[in-house]
């Protein structure tokens, strides 16, 4: 559509190239055009190209940055001194985790010596879809701190399970982990106050937390029963279950 | 890098050529869409619009050149219909170009036409009749209204008068929705 | 019992049939002045016969019929005419028509009759006689008779006397007191059509008419069926009494006859008889004078009768504000009172606010789709009026604007108050203009384009004239500096030559310039001046004709 | 200079290609839950736009009629991919925010509709003031609807302001136990907002309109006495 | 000068939108019984503020005032809102779903006649997601403390632990949703002492009060016959066929009849006939289209009941469906003709 203000008297030259009376042959136009195309093709990727080997190094910085900033929010890192990145052992696909591929767990130490595990879980009975967990455990066998890294819940309804949507800015739902040991859901009490467990949620939108709780709750004992072993594995290998 | 570059220059070649080639062979002659514009237009051939006749207009709106707005014979009836037909925005007539009219009929005062001709020449449809030195008289049903018969008169002996509403002319009019203010 | 068959959507208002039943059929007295517009017949008008001062009799010819509908026009009475001219006629318009003004002269002298035999006559003949005495629809189209009673083969013959709007019972009184003219006329009717059936129905609200007309039918043929049709309006609708009856259903655009059935009133099967048997034309009919009036009847009015007088004879009330011609649902309110009666007049309401209260304000449509239910033409009239209201005329033919009846079911159901058939009525009149102006911009611009072609022409032939002529003088000028005066002959030989040479490429130059318009020509060989008048000729000759 | 006044009112007004010309929708209602992201965005793309139709406009007469979309959609595309790593490279968390719209700007239709439309029939110049002018439309259209949805779902203006300048911190404009009107935010609310935006637009001009008929009528009797 | 016809039926507008207040009073009767007079003053909330926003949104129209207020469809609006939402739900959580309804949803949309969503349908759907967690607290059953009623509307302080309960529909759905307690629809419905035997306790003599209301209607030809038959047939068989291949899992069509909004949907929201199908087979069409929707949101979606959402998603549907579902008109069916003639 094009108006005819679009025309505006600041040009001389021709309107539309195509309007010129000129009628070369197909075979001629196929090859100016071919040709054409080339060349704008060859200088635009060469600039695309360029821009993108100037800014790699950049990007693998801030993936990895953007990891460690999602580890940081359960575990600071003022409680740790080692390279958490580097110092991983694979978890396998483990049902308690709510996982069906295998996962990786860093081990964080301070002075070599152990201080938590920070992971993965996955909770697979939120309200609508799956709701990703990350969880930092402490070598005791205490929850250093839950976050939901990624979900689907209903908007102002279920996803006060992430912080960043919680009104309650100054002491947020999922806060209530932090600190919990892992006896706690050994003696049954890991549940939300509904299900005669220690943990609130809110009247009309039980389910989001109550996934979240149930997950945790189970994610941290598996865990915690096997802290010692995860801390002992050699970085890089795979932890293996002795099948029962 | 060499790749991406190799596989965009492959693609660029192939598509450049493809589309070169198509542009020549499909080439569409002719315009369809001047066709349609031309018969939304009165066909008063009045030259309102700033070109000489109905179908230069509709080529001119179809290019892109000239406006909707400018055919007040059409009115505002028309300009919705060409607004439709281009998916444009209705605009309301452009003052420039005139006003939309009753609908009439040029009519030569018998009494004063000198036979010059000069109307003949001018009428874009051959509705008057006449020859030099004689009267000259409008065919009524012929006439289209377009008015370009009234400048050229040296005696000014034509004039238009508009069309008396008669039992076949007569429509109902659009309902008018009186309201009562029940307040 | 004949089974009959239901037709989709009616209503049952008030019938108010009683009131103008009580008194029986008077004859109205006679105008100072019968008002006889020209046109009074669905199609082409009559030419008229008779100037100012004419002396005519009563039931003289006053104007023939011409080529198209057209069927003749009578003096209702003896008198003379007092002038030709256009007189505000019964139209919801209010213009003026040609009129012819008769001032009666009181002795009602009949012109002569000449009565035929219809067992005797040719079906030719009846057509004509029917088209000579003036013979249209009297149920309110006014479609000229004698088209209706030829033609295709007829199976069924259908009288009507449903007569379904509320108020009307001209044709009540008139099958309860002239049953035998009736059925007299639709058994001319059918012999003329060739009809295997006849069947007169009749809304069952009227049993004293449905009485006297088996009664009237019994003696005259028993083979001739009344039936009583279940009363809802519009039963008396030509296509929902040919439904009802047969359950035909006769599509818009189709006429009864495309399915062998054909149609006519009671008035008109009584008119046919009157015509045929008495050479009666017509030119008088029975109209209700009814509403908010002391004595309501019918009476026997001359054609031409201003509605003005007649009204004074029933005695209107003193709150009546306007005056209905037709119907409550289909009649119209009358803008002024001068107008005459005519042939198509069935009904005159003296309406008051009381009878017929004014509408409450329209509310907006809540597509309750009430009028879908009502509507027996079985259209959506809430879409019509949407699109009506946006002037989308293009969709309102898209859902069938032109099968609409304009019976006004929809708008007597609308809990909104919408003047739904208002709406119908300005659409499809837009219509038509539209497709009138849409006739005239093609023909004006077929003109243009020839003019453009003709000047283009023009100009070639001047461009050959003057290369002819620079030819000549070339040659002029070669012959003169050869100064050999010895061989004339060859020499105007040459020139002619030369001229030829020149006007054929001239004329090869002009051809393809033409070729536009040559398909349209009679004579593609003859001189092009002469194509270029008959053309001329034939564009004026259809656009007259458009007109 | 006329032309380029002319320009301006096009670009933030009479041709808005939000509010007049309803392009760019898929974008616009996507990413302007918060004024920040949508300035965001349309400040990405403004820069596309100006210096799409700079460079199309510069090589106008090298570019062959049957291949100029091809060759405008090459240039835009390569544009936005410039911008999109440089936006993942140093603006990283925004990045994030805006996401998949960054890339969806190459078929924004209103970069190649100011592109085929006014860059290629017009000087450089001009052509990127256009686009620039076309960009600041957008940007001021996106903005304000950002902000309507922002201020009515939540409570705040420019939350999240400090992912483009680190520091700053979004201003709470209604008090902070505002219940929220959490549908403004959600996709649906983006529709009602803009809905309204289009019809505030309409009403002006409407207005406008009759203001000048008024003036033209008045001007008319004037002239006439 | 006006034209034919002259004389009209005596109906109007107000007279149906009044006799659809009239039909909805047995189901109020029912609520208030079982859920305490909060629910009154929900109404009353919602009337006022339905016709102070009519008013003002007709004064700023330039719109007869008193015409357009007489017409009753402010009030239908306003109960209907008022009679979805829940009843212990804050003041102005209903106020704002008035206001949306008359002033977004109808007037916007060019007010009576225009408006091609159900003006209350959606102020739910818009209040439900803007406000999900105030729009799930429903009241107990036989919980008819008028105070606590009247101080969960209008207390800045709201104590709803001891009145809130969760509808039967959503109990039913949080509890099917969690794979570990294996719970099945009578584990839910049947064993719990809360929940009435068909539709859950109190609301199935809610739904019922609409049943006889709607029936009364249809009687009154206020409404159709074809739009609850319609609907209710189709949620039921849709619920029974499913409840046949799975009942642990799936509801039963007693259920799904008479609890949540079925009822006052089928009789009272799918008859609108502004923001519905028009044609006979529409009607059905769009009525049938709702019940299946609100089972499927039920049964699958992530909102409690699904009737506002069906009902949405149906009104966009309803000009395609009044299209292809014109019927032919007089003399334009083929093979009507009795004996055989083509027309």
């Amino acid at each position: 559509m094009s108006d005819p203000q679009d025309r505006l008297p600041l040009d001389d030259t021709p309107p539309a190239p195509g309007e010129v009376q000129r009628q070369p042959g197909a075979m001629k136009v196929s090859a100016r055009t071919a040709t054409v195309l080339l060349l704008f093709t060859i200088v635009f990727t060469a600039l695309m190209a360029f821009t993108h080997d100037m800014t790699k190094p950049i990007l693998d910085a801030s993936a990895q940055a953007q990891k460690l900033k999602l580890i940081g929010e359960v575990l600071p890192p003022t409680l740790y001194d080692n390279d958490l990145l580097a110092d991983a052992v694979t978890l396998p696909a483990t049902p308690a985790l709510g996982l069906d591929e295998p996962s990786l767990a860093y081990r964080a130490r301070k002075g070599g010596e152990p201080v938590a595990l920070v992971f993965e879980a996955c909770a697979n009975n939120g309200y609508s879809g799956r709701i990703g967990l990350v969880l930092a455990v402490l070598a005791d066998g205490r929850l250093r701190a839950v976050r939901v890294s990624q979900h689907k819940e209903t908007p102002g309804l279920g996803d006060y399970i992430d912080p960043k949507k919680d009104k309650n800015k100054s002491n947020p739902w999922i806060e209530q982990f932090s600190g919990q040991g892992y006896d706690l859901a050994l003696g049954g009490h890991w549940k939300v106050k509904k299900d005669g467990g220690r943990f609130d949620a809110r009247a009309g939108a039980t389910i989001s937390a109550r996934a979240v709780t149930n997950a945790s709750g189970k994610a941290l004992i598996w865990i915690a029963e096997r802290r010692a072993a995860l801390f002992a594995l050699p970085a890089g290998t795979t932890l293996q279950e002795k099948t029962p | 890098m060499i790749t991406a570059l190799l596989v965009m220059a492959l693609g660029a070649v192939l598509l450049g050529a493809a589309l070169g080639y198509a542009a020549v062979k499909f080439r569409v002659e002719g315009d369809p869409l001047v066709e349609k514009i031309d018969g939304i237009l009165p066909q008063t051939q009045c030259g309102q619009c700033g070109y000489p006749g109905c179908r230069p207009y509709a080529q001119a709106i179809a290019n892109g050149d000239a406006d909707i707005n400018c055919c007040p014979p059409g009115g505002e009836d028309g300009i919705r219909k060409l607004a439709d037909l281009l998916g444009r925005e209705f605009k309301p007539l452009s003052g420039e170009h005139g006003v939309e009219k009753p609908k009439s009929v040029a009519v030569i005062d018998e009494n004063v036409c000198i036979g010059c001709t000069l109307c003949l020449q001018a009428c874009p449809v051959d509705a008057i009749v006449g020859a030099a030195k004689q009267m000259h008289t409008v065919i009524a049903p012929q006439c289209t209204g377009c008015e370009l018969c009234v400048a050229p008169c040296p005696v000014d002996c034509i004039a238009m008068v508009p069309i008396a509403e008669s039992m076949d002319s007569w429509k109902w009019k659009y309902p008018v929705i009186e309201i009562r203010k029940a307040a | 019992m004949r089974r009959l068959f239901g037709f989709w959507g009616g209503i049952k208002p008030d019938s108010h049939k009683n009131e103008s039943t009580r008194l029986p059929v008077a004859k109205a007295p006679l105008p100072s002045l019968l008002t006889v517009p020209l046109r009074q017949n669905a199609g082409a008008s009559p030419r008229i016969m008779v100037k100012a001062g004419d002396p005519v009799l009563k039931g003289q010819m006053i104007a023939a019929p011409e080529d198209g509908l057209s069927v003749a026009l009578h003096a209702p009475t003896s008198g003379h005419v007092r002038a030709i001219e256009a007189r505000a006629i019964a139209h919801p318009s209010g213009l003026a028509g040609i009129c012819a003004i008769i001032e009666p002269d009181g002795a009602e002298r009949w012109v002569e009759l000449e009565p035929l035999d219809a067992a005797r006559t040719s079906p030719e003949q009846l057509r004509r006689r029917l088209r000579e005495a003036g013979l249209v629809g009297m149920g309110g189209a006014a479609f000229p008779s004698y088209v209706k009673a030829g033609g295709t083969a007829i199976d069924t013959l259908i009288i009507n006397g449903a007569e379904c709007e509320p108020w009307i019972t001209c044709d009540d009184m008139l099958m309860r007191t002239r049953g035998e003219d009736i059925v007299g006329g639709a058994i001319m009717l059918r012999e003329l059509l060739g009809a295997r059936k006849l069947l007169i129905g009749i809304e069952d609200n009227k049993p004293e008419a449905i009485a006297a007309m088996r009664a009237a039918a019994t003696r005259a043929d028993p083979g001739l069926e009344v039936v009583a049709v279940p009363t809802r309006y519009p039963a008396g609708g030509e296509k929902q009494l040919i439904r009802v009856l047969t359950g035909l259903e006769i599509p818009y655009g189709k006429l009864p006859s495309h399915f062998g059935v054909q149609c006519f009133n009671v008035g008109t099967a009584a008119a046919v008889h009157r015509a045929v048997s008495r050479g009666k034309p017509l030119i008088s009919r029975l109209v209700t004078l009814t509403g908010n009036v002391a004595e309501p009847r019918n009476y026997e009015v001359a054609i031409g009768m201003p509605v003005n007088e007649l009204i004074a004879l029933a005695h209107p009330q003193a709150d009546t504000d306007r005056y209905l011609m037709g119907g409550p649902m289909m009649g119209f309110a009358l803008p002024d009172l001068a107008v005459p009666v005519v042939k198509a007049t069935n009904c005159i309401i003296a309406a008051s606010p009381t009878l017929f209260p004014a509408p409450t304000p329209e509310m907006p449509c809540i597509r309750c789709g009430a009028c879908a239910q009502a509507c027996p033409a079985e259209l959506a009239p809430y879409e019509l009026y949407w699109f009506a209201r946006s002037q989308n005329l293009g969709k309102c033919q898209e859902y069938h604007l032109f099968d609409c009846i304009e019976c006004g079911c929809c708008a007597f159901v609308c809990p909104s108050r919408i003047r739904l058939v208002d709406y119908y009525r300005y659409a499809k009149s837009s219509i038509r203009a539209r497709e009138k102006d849409k006739l005239a911009a093609d023909h004006a611009r077929e003109r243009y384009e020839f003019r453009l072609a003709r000047e283009e022409r023009e100009k070639q032939d001047k461009a050959a004239k003057l290369a002819a002529k620079a030819a000549e003088t070339k040659a002029k000028l070669a012959r003169a500096s050869a100064g050999d005066e010895s061989a004339p002959a060859s020499e105007s030989d040459d020139k002619k030559a030369l001229i030829e040479a020149a006007m054929a490429k001239a004329r090869e130059q002009t051809t393809p310039a033409l070729n536009t318009d040559v398909h349209r020509m009679t004579a593609e060989q003859q001189a092009q001046v002469t194509v270029a008048e008959a053309r001329h000729a034939a564009a004026t000759a259809t656009a007259a004709k458009d007109t | 200079m006329n032309a380029y006044r002319e320009i301006t009112h096009n670009g933030l007004w009479k041709q808005n290609a939000v509010l007049g010309q309803m392009l760019g929708l898929c974008s616009l209602l996507a990413i302007s839950n918060t004024a920040v992201n949508a300035i965001s965005l349309g400040l990405a793309t403004i820069l596309v736009m100006g210096m799409a139709s700079l460079i199309v406009s510069t090589l106008r007469g090298l570019i062959p009629y049957e291949i100029r979309i091809p060759v405008f959609i090459l240039i835009i595309a390569a544009l936005v991919t410039v911008v999109d790593m440089a936006m993942n490279a140093w603006l990283h968390e925004l990045y994030l925010v805006l996401g998949i719209f960054i890339p969806l700007i190459v078929v924004n239709c209103i970069v190649l509709a100011r592109v085929e439309a006014f860059a290629a029939k017009n000087p450089p110049g001009a052509a990127a003031f256009d686009g620039v002018m076309m960009g600041i439309g957008f940007v001021w259209v996106i903005g304000l609807l950002g902000a309507i949805r922002e201020f009515v779902g939540q409570g705040t203006l420019f939350a999240g302001i400090d992912m483009v300048i680190p520091g700053l911190s979004a201003i709470q404009v209604l008090p902070e136990d505002y219940p929220g009107f959490l549908i403004a935010i959600l996709p649906p609310g983006a529709f009602f907002v803009l809905g309204l935006m289009i019809a505030g637009r309409n009403w002006l001009d409407a207005r406008a309109n009759e203001r000048a008929r008024q003036r033209l009528l008045l001007a008319g009797q004037s002239s006439h006495a | 000068m006006l034209n034919s016809p002259y004389i009209t039926k005596p109906a109007s507008v107000s007279a149906v939108m009044f006799k659809v207040l009239a039909a909805l009073l047995p189901g109020i009767a029912a609520y208030v019984w079982f859920f305490g007079a909060g629910i009154l003053l929900q109404i009353a909330l919602a009337s006022i503020t339905a016709l102070a926003a009519e008013a003002a949104v007709l004064a700023m129209r330039g719109k007869p005032l008193g015409l357009f207020l007489k017409d009753g469809s402010a009030l239908v609006t306003a109960w209907l809102i008022a009679l979805t939402f829940p009843s212990i739900a804050p003041w102005w959580l209903i106020v704002l779903g008035v206001l949306v309804a008359i002033v977004v949803a109808k007037h916007l949309y060019g007010g009576l006649g225009q408006n091609p969503f159900n003006p209350a349908m959606v102020a739910f759907c818009v209040m439900i997601v803007a406000y999900p967690q105030l729009m799930s607290q429903w009241p107990a059953a036989g919980f008819t403390d008028f105070a606590a009623e009247f101080r969960a509307i209008f207390g800045a302080d709201r104590h709803l632990d001891a009145i809130v309960m969760a509808t039967p529909l959503d109990a039913l759905r949080t509890v099917l949703r969690l794979p570990e307690t294996r719970a099945t629809v009578e584990g839910v419905l049947g064993s719990n002492a809360t929940f009435g035997n068909i539709g859950g306790r109190g609301w199935e003599w809610v739904a019922l009060g609409y049943l006889a209301g709607g029936l009364w209607l249809i009687q009154q030809g206020v409404i159709s016959w074809r739009v609850p038959t319609a609907f209710l047939a189709t949620l039921g068989l849709i619920s029974g066929a499913f409840a046949l291949v799975d009942a642990t899992q799936y509801a039963g069509p007693t259920f799904h009849l008479f609890t949540g909004g079925a009822m006052l949907g089928a009789f009272f929201i799918a008859t609108d006939p502004v923001s519905g199908a028009t044609t006979v087979r529409g009607q059905i069409i769009f009525a049938a289209g709702i019940a299946l929707l609100t089972w499927i949101i039920r049964t699958f979606g992530a909102y409690p009941d699904g009737i506002a959402f069906a009902t949405l998603l149906m009104n966009i549907c309803v000009p395609l469906i009044d299209m292809r579902t014109q019927r032919p008109v007089f003399g334009r069916k083929t093979g009507k003709t009795p004996d055989g003639r083509q027309p």
